[in-house]
């Protein structure tokens, strides 16, 4: 079994292998931020979750106000002891330390902006990196001669059933004409999707 | 063609042969999304001559009619490349170390017929159980090995132990 | 005695090889275990959650709906009552709850279409916006104001006052027409209302991005 | 970025190609490394060879170790890797008829391809016999088609099967495997020798 003997190529493969294993381990530097919750757990929370907070019940002392909006925007005026972290900010590392912290001390993040539609990114970016604790406070803030006001306002209120509108006012319309109008309401789209065939992975021998 | 003729006998380090086998695994992984195989060719063979030769038959037969399809012919596979390379590959290797001439290798307690006698039914053996287990050693047992599949290592089980317990009745064959 | 020694030398390499792959398996074990990472990086995302470019004007939305705009698809991420009540013409129904399921996913996942998500307000669209565009979806964008702003703006647009530039006049005109489209009759209309051009019937197949699995075999 | 060719990186025609390729390098390292005469693979079930041994189990090793690390380096997808499916009893009754076919034969088809390529007349006779095996089944599938088909377990792995960590499964199998190695060399010694 003379092969045994002849171990001068394998050492070589080996070390190469050892090489080729710590280059790969050492150059893969773990990103420095990484989803926690994949999107289905994130879309499963904003769903279900309340992570609305209104004005009236806000000094609650574990809650701590931040407010998104950028630096000029929090000097003119910001609700009292609110913190500012800019949403394009919030991966920094010294924010990201800050919120570590309140994280640790079991503290709320209560986030709010100008609008809270402006919120929405801060907001899902923090759920997905794992922080548990984030509430959105649902409020307007506006200037009165540079004072701040900040009102409540309720997430997605229709304005108004404007198919009532619309019927309303052909109406209001045909009432004017007498001959009786006929509005074709728009044809419903037939929509083909072709289902995603799952193509089985055939194989076998 | 004196050292040719010298180290016919001097194969790789088994553990070199090893190593870089793992390496094609891992390669045909990454690359394919599939492992290695081989009677799988051997199956595509014998439907396309069974289909040349006997289409109607093949078209109702259950077995046969899994693999021929219009567009694609069954040599057209995957696998049957595969095999194809094997032996370039082996001609190659073979060449090089000057391992290529027509012969019957047995040991020498037998005489050549019977070994062919039992490489015929050999072959038999394996070509069913492989196509019972879809797949062989290289196949289902080492692939399936690599992806951790419970139906290769139940395989490689089988087949390794199955040979180690009907060793005794063949010995005179080998040693 | 060289011999002795060689044995011994290649022995000790085969239990430095053996130790080696030791080493490594084990070293499987022990690395820390960490969610797999899933969509597009945080720092890439929060750049897009950032930019406001992903945002389309209700009178934009109005002019490629009138002009019948094949590669405009759009989404209502609505529940089901406040769809039935009222969304915007041709408009599928996608719930946020059913945002990620398998079935809307062709709609979502595809790089035909241009797709407009809307809700209400822009609140609930933004969210399913962020969430597709972490899985990496091509080409969407909301609705700015979502239905509310529809309202304000094009079915029931506010009318200019004397001193307001002349472009305002435009505007209202050409929103005073849109709402006509959309079904809205005006007592001062003289003429009967002509018929109105019936929105023709479009057919959207959505080619699915083939991802061939990876079939294998023996 | 996971296997290529299902993801689209390298196009789908490239793929009978890369099939040669990989084939020519399974040959070449396969005969290499002496799988091409029978009785080299015939030696360890009578323990005058390990080389199947040793080869079979370093080509696991490696390939479960690399696989795993790429996978948790994010450069590969193991959900998207084919799972050989498990259909408990075929591979049973499948292993066992190809053991004795092993044994009986001396090869199994990837080396027998080999030893037909370096011009072995038992290996083609070999590989008739497989093609003549592949023709009864193919003929008396009806027979077979229970068994062919029955008990699918799906195409799964044993951290679903036995519900093991991958990874403390993968570092027991090395230590079986290293353990194996040492045993051979010890049974190896103490047999007889016998030049092919």
């Amino acid at each position: 079994m003379k092969e045994l003997e002849k171990t001068k190529r394998i050492s070589i493969a080996a070390t190469l292998t050892i090489l080729i294993v710590l280059i790969a381990v050492l150059s893969f530097e773990r990103p420095k931020h990484l989803y926690k919750v994949n999107s289905i757990n994130t879309l499963e929370k904003i769903v279900s979750a309340d992570y609305f907070v209104s004005l009236d019940d806000i000094n609650n002392p574990n809650y701590v106000l931040i407010d998104v909006r950028n630096q000029f925007e929090y000097e003119k005026g910001n609700i009292e002891n609110a913190i500012n972290i800019t949403t394009s900010e919030i991966l920094s590392d010294n924010n990201t330390d800050i919120l570590k912290e309140i994280e640790e001390k079991e503290k709320i993040a209560l986030l709010y902006g100008a609008r809270p539609n402006d919120v929405n990114g801060a907001f899902l970016m923090m759920t997905q990196l794992g922080y548990k604790n984030v509430k959105i406070l649902t409020v307007n803030n506006s200037y009165l001669d540079n004072q701040l006001i900040t009102k409540n306002v309720t997430i997605e209120k229709s304005v108004a059933d404007i198919q009532a509108f619309i019927d309303e006012s052909v109406k209001k319309a045909s009432k004017g004409v007498k001959k009786k109008v006929v509005v074709k309401k728009p044809a419903k789209k037939v929509i083909t999707v072709k289902k995603k065939k799952k193509a089985p992975a055939e194989g076998g021998c | 063609m004196k050292n040719n003729q010298k180290n016919r006998h001097v194969y790789w380090n088994p553990y070199f042969g090893g190593f870089l086998f793992g390496i094609l695994i891992l390669l045909t992984f990454y690359i394919t999304g599939r492992g290695i195989g081989a009677s799988g060719a051997m199956k595509s063979s014998v439907v396309t001559i069974v289909d040349t030769v006997a289409p109607t038959h093949a078209e109702n037969n259950a077995y046969y009619s899994k693999f021929i399809s219009d567009e694609k012919s069954p040599m057209n596979t995957w696998l049957v490349f595969e095999a194809l390379g094997v032996l370039i590959g082996a001609f190659i290797s073979g060449g090089l170390t000057g391992r290529i001439s027509w012969r019957v290798q047995h040991s020498p307690k037998i005489t050549s017929k019977r070994r062919l006698v039992f490489a015929l039914g050999g072959g038999i053996l394996f070509g069913l159980g492989a196509q019972i287990a879809r797949g062989c050693t290289s196949g289902a047992a080492l692939s399936g090995m690599a992806v951790l599949s419970t139906g290769g290592f139940i395989t490689m089980l089988a087949i390794f132990g199955s040979a180690f317990a009907f060793a005794y009745f063949f010995r005179k064959n080998w040693i | 005695m060289v011999k002795k020694k060689v044995a011994k030398v290649l022995d000790l390499r085969y239990v430095v090889l053996a130790g080696i792959l030791i080493i490594l398996a084990g070293g499987l074990v022990l690395l820390p275990k960490y969610e797999k990472h899933e969509g597009i990086k945080p720092e890439q995302l929060l750049s897009n959650v950032i930019s406001p470019e992903r945002y389309i004007s209700t009178d934009k939305l109005a002019d490629i709906l009138i002009n019948q705009d094949p590669s405009y698809l759009l989404i209502d991420v609505r529940d089901e009552e406040s769809y039935t009540k009222y969304s915007l013409p041709n408009a599928i129904n996608i719930p946020l709850k059913k945002l990620l399921s398998e079935d809307f996913e062709a709609y979502l996942n595809q790089d035909q279409y241009n797709v407009v998500l809307y809700s209400n307000d822009n609140f609930y669209a933004d969210q399913a916006w962020i969430i597709c565009n972490r899985l990496d979806y091509k080409n969407l964008n909301v609705l700015k104001g979502g239905i509310n702003k529809w309202y304000e703006t094009i079915i029931n647009p506010p009318k200019p006052t004397e001193n307001m530039p002349a472009e305002a006049f435009e505007l209202y005109t050409f929103r005073k027409a849109a709402s006509m489209y959309f079904g809205v009759a005006y007592p001062e209309q003289f003429k009967a209302p002509v018929a109105k051009k019936v929105v023709p019937k479009k057919v959207i197949t959505v080619k699915k991005k083939k991802k061939a699995p990876a079939e294998g075999g023996c | 970025m996971g296997p290529l060719i299902p993801n689209g990186i390298i196009p789908q025609d490239w793929d009978s190609i890369i099939a040669i390729l990989i084939g020519l390098v399974f040959g070449f390292v396969l005969e290499a490394s002496g799988f091409s005469s029978s009785r080299k693979l015939a030696g360890i079930f009578y323990g005058y060879d390990f080389a199947v041994l040793k080869v079979f189990f370093t080509a696991a090793v490696v390939a479960l170790i690399g696989m795993y690390y790429m996978d948790y380096l994010g450069y590969v997808d193991i959900t998207q890797m084919y799972v050989h499916p498990t259909y408990l009893w075929g591979a049973i009754i499948g292993g066992v008829i190809m053991g004795i076919g092993f044994v009986a034969g001396g090869f199994c088809p990837g080396t027998s391809l080999c030893a037909v390529a370096i011009g072995k007349v038992d290996a083609i006779v070999y590989v008739i016999g497989i093609i003549i095996g592949v023709f009864i089944f193919s003929e008396l599938f009806f027979l077979f088609q229970p068994i062919y088909e029955g008990y699918f377990m799906g195409n799964i792995t044993l951290a679903d099967s036995l519900g093991v960590n991958p990874y403390w499964f993968i570092f027991i199998f090395t230590l079986i495997a290293i353990l194996s190695f040492v045993i051979s060399d010890i049974i190896r010694k103490r047999n007889k020798k016998i030049f092919y």
